[in-house]
Parts: C-alpha cells; structure tokens; sequence
C-alpha cells in the first residue's frame, strides 16, 4: 500500500487549493480548513487565504490523506508495452499481414485540434518520432479537422479502413465523451466496429477510459507515433489471420 | 530597450506589404458578402430571430434573389421602409413573420429607397459615434493603469456565469475583459441571438451577451476607478455582423484577422477578405481595437521557424487595416511567446521578437499573446513559462498583455487561475517595471542578431509573396504551414461580385 | 452550504498535488487518480504525472469535491473585531485600568523566530502599525528567543506582568504545540493562569487552535500589532475590575 | 553585465577591512577555546561517547584542570599517548570508561609528548589531504555541470529519510545537498554523536550523519555522472569540530560564519572568533568552500537598507577568512535575494546588488541565498519570486545557487517541493543562460546608481567600524539592527587565553 509522500514515507501529505465563494475573513479560512476536514483529510493547515475578488476567496491547504492504494495489484491495461522501431514495425505489417494497413484519422465533431493527431499521423511526427505516414506500410488519410462521425464512418466504409484514429481535445462539458461514444455507436450500427482497429488519443485520454468507452485503444498526452504504430501492427494480425 | 535595426529593410517590407495588399483590395472592392449585407440590416436597427431561431438578417437577406444580391441589400430594403413606413426593426420583424417580402416593394423608385436608407444609416452611424464618444467620456473620467494592459479571458460558456467572472477578473486587476466564444461560432453563417447559457469552451457572441456583460464591466469600472475594457472576436463567417455589434454595444476592441479564419477555421480566403474589410472600416468609425492573430501560427508550426512569418503578416496586416482607414493606434497586432521552454536561451529570442514588433510597428498597440502550445498540467512550470512572458512584456513595452494561465492545458480557466494569473502579471510588471529602460543588447549579441535575422528573413518572405500573390503563397502554406486554396473552405457560397449598381450605405459614411 | 467553484457555482472543483513514492508509469499515474477518488472525489483528472527521481512520482489533479460546508452558521472566535487606534487604545486603558499595562513577549522553547514577535512589540511595529513599546500605557519587556517556559514564568511572577505574549514559529512535528501547553500548564502549577491575559501567536495560529489550547486569544499571520494592543486594553478592566 | 564601478572606493573598502581584521586577529592569536582543543582530539582520531552520551572529546577537554587548560589540550593527551603506547581513539575510549586520567601521565616528558603528538598529528593531516585528493580525483572524472550550482536542502530530522530526499534531489537535478541541522544544535557545546533519526527542522550534523549521506551522495554521483557535493553547517558553538569532522568525511562545503552566529544564535563573539579562525584554517587544508551568512541580515531588517551591511560584512569575512590561509575560490560570500516583491523595480536593485558582489569579488564562488522572508503561503507567489531569483542568479553569474522552495513559509520541503524548485531553476536558467552576457546597464540607470550608491554607503559604514571596532560596531547595532554585547551571549566560558606554553599542533601543519 502506497500512501502520497510529503518529507517522510506514507506522511500522506496532499497539497490543495480552491475558491470558495465568499469574501475573506477569518472565517472564510476556517470554513476551508472545515472543508477540507470533511473531505476526510486529517493535519489540515491553510497556509494561504486571501480575498482575489470582492466575493471570492482563494487557499492553498496542505494536509495529509489517511488512504492508501494498493499499488502492486493495480491492473492497468497499457498499449504501450513493447517499444518498436519503424523498421520493426514495418517487418512486423510486411510478415504477418503482407499488405499496407490502411489508416484514417481525424480531429472529430466540431473539435479543431489537429495538432495532436497531425503529431501522429504526419511524416515530421513528434519529438523525434517519425509519424505514421513515413512507414513503408502504412497506407495513411488524414481528414484533418472538425469532421462529422457520419463522414468519417462513411469514409472508413468506402476505403475499407482497418485502423481508425480519432481525436478529442476539447473536453469541457463532456463533449469529448459523448463524441467518441457517437463514433463507436455509429459504427456499431453500420455493423463496422469488428473490422476496423479502433483508437481514440487525445491530451485526457487514458487507457481505462478507452476501454470504458468500446475503443480497442486510448492514447494520451505525450503519445508517440511509434507507440500507436505498434499497437496497430500487434494488432492486426488478429484481424486478418 | 532598443535595438538596432535595419530602417531600410523596414522601409522595403512595407512596400512588399503594399505589393501584396494591392491585388487583395481590388478583390475585395469588386465584390460583397451575404455576411456584409446582414451587417448592413444589423446597424440600420433589425435584429431578432424568426421561426427555428434564424436571425432576421440571415431571413431577409436569404430571402433575396439570386439576381438582386448583387446589388446590395440596401435599395431592395429602403423600398420596403419607404413603403411600410416602419422602422428599421419594425420591418424586418414584419418580413420575418412573413408579414411581408421585399420582392413585393418592387415599384419604389431607387431615388426614394436611397433617401430613406441614406437616413436610416446616417441615424446608425451616429449612434455609432455616441458609443465612441461615451468611451471617451469614460476613460477620461476613469483612467486605465499604464500598459501593458492585462487582458483576461472568461470562458464558462454561460454568459451569467461570465459576467460573474469578468467582475471578479476586473477586481482582481485585469483591465480588459475577453468573453471567449463558443467552439464552432466562427463556423455559424449567422450570429445567435438573445443571451446564452450553453457553449462549449466558451460563450456564444451575441449582441444581449455583449451588452449583458459591458453593463456589468461599466458598473465595476465606476466602483474601481478605471475603466475596464471589453473585447470579443470578430473573426469567422460573421466579422462585419459582429463588427456592427461591438459597435453598438460599445466593446472596446475585437479580435479581427481573416487570416486566422483561413488557416485556422478553414474559412474560404476570398469571403474573409471581404468580409475582414468591411468590419474593420467599422471598427476605425467606433473606435475598436483590433486585434490580428499572427500568435495563432506559433500553436501550430515551430515557434523559432515562423518569427519571420508572423512579422510578415503583422506587415500585411498592417497594410490591410490601415486600407480600411484604421489608425495605426487601432492596429493591434498579434504576437505571441510560443518558443519550447526547452531551447537554450529562448528568452532572448522571445524578447528580440517582442523588442523588434515594438520598434517596427512603434504606435500599434501590440497585442502580445502568451505561452500555449508548451504548457502542459504541470501548473508550476506553466506559471514559470507565464512569468517569463510577462517580464518579456513589460521589458519590451507591448500593449495588449494577455494574461497566460497555469492551467492553460487543462481547462477554460477557474475563477482561481484567473487571479493567479493576474497576480503573476502584476508582480512581475511592477518588480520590473523599468528593467526594460535599464538595459541595452549588447551591440552584435544573440538578441540583436536573431533580431536582425528575423527582418531579413522576413523581407525576403515578403518579397516572395509579393510575387506570388497573397493567395497563392497561403496555398502554399507559407503561414504557419497550412495550405487552403482560394476556392475552398466554408463560406465561400456567400461571396458575390458586385453590380454596377451595387450599394453599401455605410462605405460612403465610414470612408 | 458552500463549495469550492472553479468555474461555475457549487461545481466543488479543487486543484490537488501530490507526491507517490513509486517511479513515474501509466500504472502510476492510474494510481493517482484511484487514490483521489478514494478520498471521496468526483470527475477526477490527472493532468501531470512525471517522475521527479527514479523512485518518486510527482502528479498534478483536479477533481470535484462533494463536501459543502454551511457557511453561515460556522462559529469562528474572533479576536480582531473591533479595529482601533493606538490612541484609542491608551485612552480606554487610562480610563479603565488607570496605570501601564505589564506586557512580556518572547519567543518560546529553542525557537529563535524572533521577528513576528519583535514586530508585535518593537517601536517600529508591522506594516506601518506601531508596536506596543510606542503605545503611552503599555510597559513592555521583550524577552527575545529561545526562552525556556520556566523563565518566561519565574519572569511573570517577578514582574507582575498582566499580558503574556508567545511565540512560535517552528510548527515541525508539533514543537509549537508542546510549547504552548508547557506555558500553560507552568503557569497553572504556579497559580498564575488567572492573573495574566495569555495570549499566543505565530504563522500557523488560529483563534480556534488558541481557545483548545487554554490560551485567551491566538493570532496567525498578518497581525498587526494593534489587533494586539486592542484584544488586551478590552480584556484588561475586567482582570482588573 | 558589466557594471561601472569605482574600482578606488573597492579598494578602499579593502582596506578598512583590513583594519577591521588586525584587533581581531590579534585577539584570536592569543585565545583558544574549548571546542578548538576537542577539534584537535577529534582531528587526532578521538570519538565515541562515555555516559550520558556525552562525547568523548568533551569529557577528556573537561577532565583537564582549570590551570592546565591554557596550555592546551595536546601535550597531556600526548602524554598520555606515550605512556599508554594506545592510539589516539582508543585512549579516548579508555579515558572515557574511566579507566585512566590525564592528570596520572604528568611524568612524561614534554619533548616526548610532543612528539607523539607531532606523529598523530601528521596522520590525521594525511588523512585529510587523502580525503581532498580523493575530491578532487571524484570531479575530475564526474564533472560538476556549469554554475549557477543548484544547491538544495533536506531537513527531516531523520538522517534516512535525509539520504532518499538528497538521492532524489540529486536525480532531480541538485548539483549541492545540504543537510539542514535541527534548531538548537548550534547552541550545543558538543557534538552529537552517532546516526540520528529524531530533530526539529533540521537533522543533527554528527559524523556518522555525514559518512551516511557522502556515501549514498557518491553512489549517486557515478551513477548519473556528476560529482554531487555535500554540505552541512559549522557556524555555532563547535565550529572547528564540525569543520574537523567535515574534512574527514569528505564534505564539500561548509556554512561558516562567525557573524551569524553572534547575531542569530546569540553566541559569544569572542568564543566564536576564536572558534571561526581555527575552523576556516581546517576548511582551507581540506579544500572545502565556506559559506558566509551575510544573507541572514536581510531575514531580519530591510533588504534595501541593509545591502550595505551585507557588502561590508562581505569585506570583512573576506579578510577574515584570508588570515586564516584560505584562497578567494574557497570563500563563498553570502548574500540573498529578499527585496520586497511589492517594491517597484526591486528586481533591479536586485540585480544591482548581485552584480555588484560579482564585480567585487571575481573569484570568490558567491552564495546567493533565495527569497525567504517575503515568501508566504501563497505558493503560486512564491514560485514566481523564486523564479526571479534564478533570473538574477544566472544573469549576474553567481556560483552557490540555493533553490528557493515555493514552501518555504509553510513547512520544511516536501520531496515534491524540492522538485519544483529545481525544474523552476533549471528552467529559467536555460531559457535566459546567457542573458546576463547580452545586455548591458545603461551608464547612469537605475541599476547602475542603485550598485554605486551601495558601495559608497558600504565604503563609510566600513570606515566607521574601523573606527570603533568591530566588536564595539556590532554591540551597537551595525549589522542586521541586532545588538550584542563582548561579554555576552553563550560559550563565553569556553574561552580561555593561551599561556605561553600553549601549543596546538595542527596551526603549524595547516600555516
Ligand atoms: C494549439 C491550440 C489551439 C489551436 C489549434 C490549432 C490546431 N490546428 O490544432 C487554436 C488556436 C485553433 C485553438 C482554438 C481553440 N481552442 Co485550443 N488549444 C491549443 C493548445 C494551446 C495546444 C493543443 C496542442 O496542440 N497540443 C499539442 C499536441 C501535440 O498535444 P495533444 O493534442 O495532446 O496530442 C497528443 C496526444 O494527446 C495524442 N493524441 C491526440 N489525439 C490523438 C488521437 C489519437 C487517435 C492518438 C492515437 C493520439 C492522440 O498524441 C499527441 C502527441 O503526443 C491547448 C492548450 C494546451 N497547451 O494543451 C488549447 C486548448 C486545447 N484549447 C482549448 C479551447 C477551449 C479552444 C477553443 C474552443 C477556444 C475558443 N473558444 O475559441 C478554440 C476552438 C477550437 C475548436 N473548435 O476545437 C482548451 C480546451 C479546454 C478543454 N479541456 O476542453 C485548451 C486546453 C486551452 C484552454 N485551457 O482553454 N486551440
Ligand atoms: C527569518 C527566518 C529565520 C531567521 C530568524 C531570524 C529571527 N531573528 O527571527 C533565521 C535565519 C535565524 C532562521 C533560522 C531557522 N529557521 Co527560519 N525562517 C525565517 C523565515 C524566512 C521568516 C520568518 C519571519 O520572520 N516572518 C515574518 C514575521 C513578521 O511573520 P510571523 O513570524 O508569522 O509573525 C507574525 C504573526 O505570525 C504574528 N505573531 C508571531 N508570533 C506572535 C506571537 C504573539 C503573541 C502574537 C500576538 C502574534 C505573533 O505576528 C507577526 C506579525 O504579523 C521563515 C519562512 C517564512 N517566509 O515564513 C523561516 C521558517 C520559519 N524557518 C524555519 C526553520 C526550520 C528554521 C531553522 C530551524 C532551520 C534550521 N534548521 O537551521 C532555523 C532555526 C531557528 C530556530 N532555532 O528557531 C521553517 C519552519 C518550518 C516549520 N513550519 O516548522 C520556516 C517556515 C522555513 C522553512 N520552510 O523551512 N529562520
Ligand atoms: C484573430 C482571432 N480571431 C478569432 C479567434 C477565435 O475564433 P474562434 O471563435 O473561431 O475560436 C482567435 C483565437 O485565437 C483569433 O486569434
Ligand atoms: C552562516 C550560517 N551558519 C549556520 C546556519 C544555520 O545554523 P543553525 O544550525 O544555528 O540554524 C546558517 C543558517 O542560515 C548560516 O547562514
């Protein structure tokens, strides 16, 4: 069981901070440290208290968390596992699949994010990492911005895609939830979800989200072409053989 | 601070600026938009919506012809003044109820029709110019702080909740007051209508949310004793309707730069154009800032690489604005500090960038954008990256100081960002209030030379879009390396060219 | 009831870091955020997970809070109620006590934090408020630092002294606390608990925290000497009276 | 950066200095104390604790009779050396345990004793020259990275929990660990003994403390490439011991400052100049860098004011420290960055005042100390006040980097802290590496006047103490407002005068 760790081990000690909305006084600092005793922390200290506005106040709180997590027994599916090269994963396609594996991507709803999914997709990729469309065995469309799941499934439909890449970077209000749920149940509906490799990335993405939301993958901030590249040609196989 | 730079250099970019611009104005006189006529009803007085919510603008202009939108909404609209009688907003509610068609008013001789809206917009523009004057007013009355001026953004996307956060921002120091849109309105071929409590990682922009927000920034101006600015975005499909708008409303400046809506919202080159032309003569008559987006092409493209395409556009930019009778004291242009926290020596880039705009554009009220693109959840080294970009502002005397959040990667900020944030601006600004008078770069140092490298770079880009054409060189993907052609992108089923008998009341008012 | 607001009212949204005692992985950043949700969060994000050495994992995570605290009917004691000025001060103990005030400040335990109490007693005072030696009715003794409990008494008993005034600022692992009680509790033994306005002080002070630990009146950061002057001049007739 | 400074007045300023030093040195040459004769055992090979853990060097230094004393410490141990035939730590042991006196081996000759001594003493001499080879063969081969040198604190009051947090400092990027003594030990007249795991904001500085973080600090060192140093404090009532100590375990610097001492922790003047001259004379032998404490006047009175204290003070410790045969690269002087943020400009007084030291003293490896006192709960604040003083660090090329820790007015650093500020430092200082190297003061500016008017005012307040003495000078306030008194303040009884036969066998080897 691990504990946060301030200066010793499983001190617990967890730095916070939040508004409340109420203007400063001594009771506004005692009503954060009550707050923060309610949410079952324990050693509460308000270091800071101040008003930033006539009806707003802002603290900043240290104190300890009496929960612990198991750590060693924690499941956390990764995609991430092998690391591979270009040449790697293009003997790997080449091998076991013996065809270019047709890839599209997008930047999904009204999202205009393409940075992100350029990173993956453009030769340049990122931070050094080639991107999808500098291997020999990708076949690589990138539909770029604010595309409509209705287009993008069609798309998938008429150029007989095998991995699908979508993007969401505008997260505020759920809207990156519900426009990856729309793109799986569309394609559910279109009978299409078991054929294609379906991965959804984006700065707030994680594994367990992908999996909660039906994608076969979930890529998130820092993600590197390589590591979708392989994922796909691990995959791939399974679809084909 | 002060660098030096090649005048010459300066001089032979400007006049690529005009080279460039000249094919771009022809274009732009030859034809109208669908948006630059709506923008015509909107500030004769029609406003509201008709059934499913469209705009009554949108309605009437739609409502046109197919042969008659070439000449320009005006006379077919002042032959149904004449002949109803109404006021400007009477009779759009009338025609949108179905009440009434403009085909129908077809008899009305020209002559009358003009008269009539020769009036109406004369009424308009004053109107326009009480608003002015009322700015004025006030900030005689109630001085700002000395620039930079701190500029925050609110972006809940319910418009009450803004306001409440506007107020809060002006108390906690900022001085001018940014309601973000909503993602995708820039898209809208029509502006919404009434006040809005629903938007994604903004607010919509609409004139009840304009006034709903200035009428609170004029109450907290009084109590504070300085006059707090508002600003929203004009950039999109809808730049002269929103234009019209700001006027009326009395924002103080608008985000303003067709670019960015080519190669950043995919908005068709030639309906920006015009459209950017139009809103911007409205802006010089009401006396709003404009804001360019050249900080834009740094979130997309390598921040070191494109300096001498963001200077190139901030010259072109220039050129365009001032055709459209903008002082230069009304030019904000963009700029923004985009380079990798990472790079060795960064800082002295940036401040040779920022130094380097000021002295070029000297009476511009630059508008200096700050990190976005290298922030990331670490919200400790984002507020560091915040705090270089804030000692690079006032070092080097910008204008526009938009404030940067610690949060910036990870949502549209709290109410607690904001005044971090500002607390972050004001305490460096006045820690190193005069470090920038205090210092001079080295003669041949790493400042002065990647300044000297960024003009040079800069005239010859320019030279090559000069030759190539504005158009072309944006197919080509010289800014910010995306690539749109002339005829692609939204909006572009709304341009029009002009009949010979084509009719804008407003050009004559406002030239 | 009220609750933190990050951008909208009641949306309880809280900023949280923290440090794990375990090199930086996907599994560890999936550790972060079942530990916050464990401690009772909603809609947790973690928006940084780095490692900050080879063992240790440093996350930054916003979350939602369910916890509200009533607000109006929080009890805070205040002891800064009535702001008054020096002059005001030594013309109510003129008339009401009729003599000089005996107070002794000092630094407590193997504390040498002397500036807040120095600010609190020395002419000059804080932020442009005089100190007590200034004030016409007070008489003053400034003990310095690292006084031993037993001193600051024996002091007490010889010089009559009607306002105690310690300091702590060292907080580690409780040093102010065991302090604090040893005075007191001295003073009980010697029977002169009654005889003087104990009053305590310190960054990490609270009115509350002050009242548990048998102390008249606490005062945490930012106080001003005539919040000081003011609590003892009002206390003073009725010890006297 | 170059400042014009007025190169007569510095000059000057030395010489004041120089006439501040020579009562004091005479002093000192005539006065040994306590903790200088238990240095000598502990050097010799002395250690360990007899009852009530009271350490072996006390108990031998305090057996020994009040007459006997002023003679010193080493020709009755040599005696007793001789005529036990034992080494040096096991006669402690057996001195100790009671099962010999000192007073039984009068009978030894002193020829004898003294040459006993002589062996032992250029033993333990060899052993701290190996221990400095063994330093400078280490940075050979794992070059330090450039300076600014990150310098960080651990301060658990657990000497394991110390060890993770300079092993993850180091990792972090920390290029200097400190170990931060708990509260109060300065104040003890011995040193504690053995490895620690209870202090109070702080850990105990005992020798097996010491070897337990240089060892984990080597390992460390190859393991990423970069010779890691390691320091710890010897200002207080046993600084040649712990300077002893620290020459034997190979630490690479040392807090050494008389001054603080004397205006922080109370301690006698007299005792502590005495125990200062023999210590530094241990440091410069062990090729360790000191620290000077002048920083610790800006904690208590106004940093503005006080910048000419803090550069006096510098002058003398400079001095001070020569006398006792150290080499300017070995005295790191103290100073800090504590200026009001509120201030306007106080970043360039700022950067006045660390230029200035730079200036003044090329080839001292200057300390600048972080900003404490202004620092408050606000941890967002404190990072960016941080942040300015890594700008000023790097600009004006200070060596001794101490990492401020945006918690520093909460709690002892969090490991996590600790990461933050070193990510702030590194940070800033790549972005603007070279900054300091491109911009020049204007002549006649703000920080320009500001580092003349310092010295200026320093070169008068140096005269005056001059005038009156230093000791005199300090009973009166001069430095940090705070006032003591000759006769005053702890340990004054552990100082004793020499007689005429008093002899101490390391000043020969270490002159
Ligand atoms: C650049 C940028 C823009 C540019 C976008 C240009 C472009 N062509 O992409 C412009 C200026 C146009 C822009 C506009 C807006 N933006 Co913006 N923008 C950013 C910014 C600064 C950087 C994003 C970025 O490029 N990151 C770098 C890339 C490489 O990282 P990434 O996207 O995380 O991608 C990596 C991984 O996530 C992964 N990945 C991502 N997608 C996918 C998909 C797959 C399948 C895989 C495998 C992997 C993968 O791989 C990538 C490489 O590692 C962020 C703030 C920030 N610092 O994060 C705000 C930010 C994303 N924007 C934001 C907002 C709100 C907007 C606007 C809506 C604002 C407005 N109202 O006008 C508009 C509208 C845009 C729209 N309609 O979507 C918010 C989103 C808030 C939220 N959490 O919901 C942010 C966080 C800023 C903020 N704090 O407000 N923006
Ligand atoms: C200055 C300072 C020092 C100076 C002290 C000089 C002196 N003569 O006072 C020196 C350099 C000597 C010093 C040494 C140490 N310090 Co120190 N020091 C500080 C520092 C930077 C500022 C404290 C200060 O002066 N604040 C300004 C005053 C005006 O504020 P204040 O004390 O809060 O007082 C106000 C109120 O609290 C109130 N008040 C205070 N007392 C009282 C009493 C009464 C009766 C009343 C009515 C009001 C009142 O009124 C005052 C005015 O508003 C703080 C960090 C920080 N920024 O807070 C660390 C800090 C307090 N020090 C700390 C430590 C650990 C030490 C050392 C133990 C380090 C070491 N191991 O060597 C030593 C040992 C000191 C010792 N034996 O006590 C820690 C304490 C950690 C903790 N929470 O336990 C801090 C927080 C730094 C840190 N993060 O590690 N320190
Ligand atoms: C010039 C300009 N206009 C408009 C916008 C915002 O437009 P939208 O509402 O399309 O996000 C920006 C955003 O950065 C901009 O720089
Ligand atoms: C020169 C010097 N010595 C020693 C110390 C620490 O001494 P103590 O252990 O007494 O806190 C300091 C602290 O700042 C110092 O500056």
């Amino acid at each position: 069981m691990i504990k946060p760790y301030g200066d010793t081990l499983n001190d617990g000690k967890v730095q916070l901070s939040f508004t409340l909305p109420v203007p400063w006084s001594e009771a506004a600092d005692e009503a954060a440290r009550q707050l923060v005793v309610k949410m079952g922390f324990a050693d509460v200290q308000v270091a800071e208290g101040r008003a930033i506005a006539e009806s707003f106040s802002f603290f900043v709180v240290y104190a300890a968390t009496p929960q612990a997590i198991d750590f060693e027994s924690l499941a956390v599916p990764s995609v991430k596992t092998h690391k591979m090269t270009m040449e790697e994963i293009d003997a790997l396609i080449e091998e076991r699949v013996g065809r270019k594996v047709r890839v599209a991507g997008a930047c999904i709803g009204t999202d205009a994010h393409t940075v992100g999914i350029d990173a993956i997709l453009n030769m340049k990729g990122y931070q050094g990492d080639y991107g999808l469309e500098r291997y020999k065995m990708f076949e690589t469309y990138n539909l770029g911005s604010q595309v409509a799941v209705e287009d993008l499934v069609r798309f998938t439909k008429e150029k007989k895609i095998d991995a699908l890449l979508a993007s969401q970077v505008v997260t505020q209000k759920g809207s990156d939830v519900k426009n990856f749920t729309a793109l799986v149940e569309l394609l559910e509906a279109e009978g299409l979800r078991d054929s294609v490799i379906l991965c959804c990335g984006g700065p707030r993405m994680t594994s367990l989200l992908a999996t909660e939301l039906g994608y076969d993958a979930g890529f998130g901030r820092g993600t590197l072409p390589s590591e979708v590249a392989a994922f796909i040609a691990t995959r791939m196989p399974h679809r084909v053989g | 601070m002060e660098l030096q730079i090649d005048r010459n250099a300066v001089a032979r970019c400007r006049k690529s600026a005009a080279a460039i611009a000249d094919p771009v104005q022809a274009f732009i006189e030859r034809h109208s938009t669908v948006s630059v006529e709506r923008s015509i009803l909107r500030l004769l007085g029609v406003d509201g919506v008709g059934p499913g919510d469209t705009p009554v603008p949108n309605m009437i202009v739609e409502s046109l012809d197919a042969s008659e939108l070439p000449n320009g909404i005006a006379i077919p609209f002042g032959r149904a003044l004449v002949q109803t009688g109404l006021e400007p907003r009477a009779l759009g509610e009338r025609l949108a109820s179905g009440g009434a068609r403009l085909a129908q008013f077809g008899d009305v001789p020209n002559e009358a029709a003009r008269g009539a809206i020769v009036a109406a917009a004369r009424a308009a523009f004053d109107r326009v110019l009480a608003r002015r004057a009322e700015r004025n007013d006030l900030m005689q009355q109630l001085p700002q702080l000395p620039p930079p001026l701190l500029y925050m953004i609110v972006a809940s996307g319910n418009i009450y909740e803004d306001r409440t956060a506007a107020v809060a921002a002006a108390e906690a120091g900022a001085q001018i007051i940014a309601v973000i849109r909503s993602t995708g309105q820039s898209l809208l071929d029509f502006v919404p209508y009434g006040p809005t409590t629903e938007g994604f990682g903004g607010t919509y922009a609409t004139q009840a949310n304009f006034a709903i927000v200035r009428e609170a920034l004029d109450e907290a101006s009084r109590r504070l004793g300085r006059y707090v600015m508002l600003t929203n975005y004009a950039s999109g499909l809808c730049m002269p309707e929103i234009a019209a708008m700001a006027a009326l409303e009395r924002l103080d400046m608008l985000l303003n730069d067709s670019m960015y809506g080519i190669l950043f919202r995919d908005i068709n080159m030639k309906r920006t154009f015009v459209d950017q032309h139009f809103s911007r003569m409205l802006n010089a008559a009401s006396g709003i800032i404009i804001n360019t987006g050249e900080d834009n092409y740094l979130t997309t493209a390598d921040a070191v690489e494109q300096a001498p395409a963001v200077l190139a556009s901030q010259f072109i930019n220039e050129e365009l604005a001032r055709r459209a009778g903008m002082p230069d004291r009304q030019i904000g242009l963009g700029d923004a500090y985009e380079i990798d926290p990472n790079l060795e020596d960064g800082f002295l880039f940036e401040v040779a960038q920022a130094q380097l705009a000021r002295q070029i554009f000297p009476d511009s009220p630059l508008k200096y954008m700050p990190p976005t693109k290298h922030m990331t959840g670490d919200i400790f080294k984002g507020h560091l990256i915040d705090a270089m970009f804030n000692l690079t502002s006032v070092m080097t005397g910008q204008t526009i100081h938009l404030c940067g959040i610690l949060t910036e990667a990870i949502h549209t900020p709290f109410l607690g960002d904001r005044a971090l944030s500002l607390e972050n601006a004001r305490y460096i600004m006045r820690t190193a209030r005069h470090f920038g008078d205090d210092v001079v770069p080295k003669p041949g140092g790493r400042i002065e030379r990647r300044a000297a490298d960024v003009l040079s770079e800069c005239e010859i880009l320019l030279e090559r879009v000069a030759a190539r054409g504005l158009m072309q060189s944006i197919e080509a993907g010289v800014f910010a390396d995306v690539k749109r052609s002339p005829e692609g992108g939204r909006g572009f089923e709304g341009v029009f060219e002009r009949a010979p008998d084509y009719w804008n009341p407003f050009e004559e008012l406002l030239s």
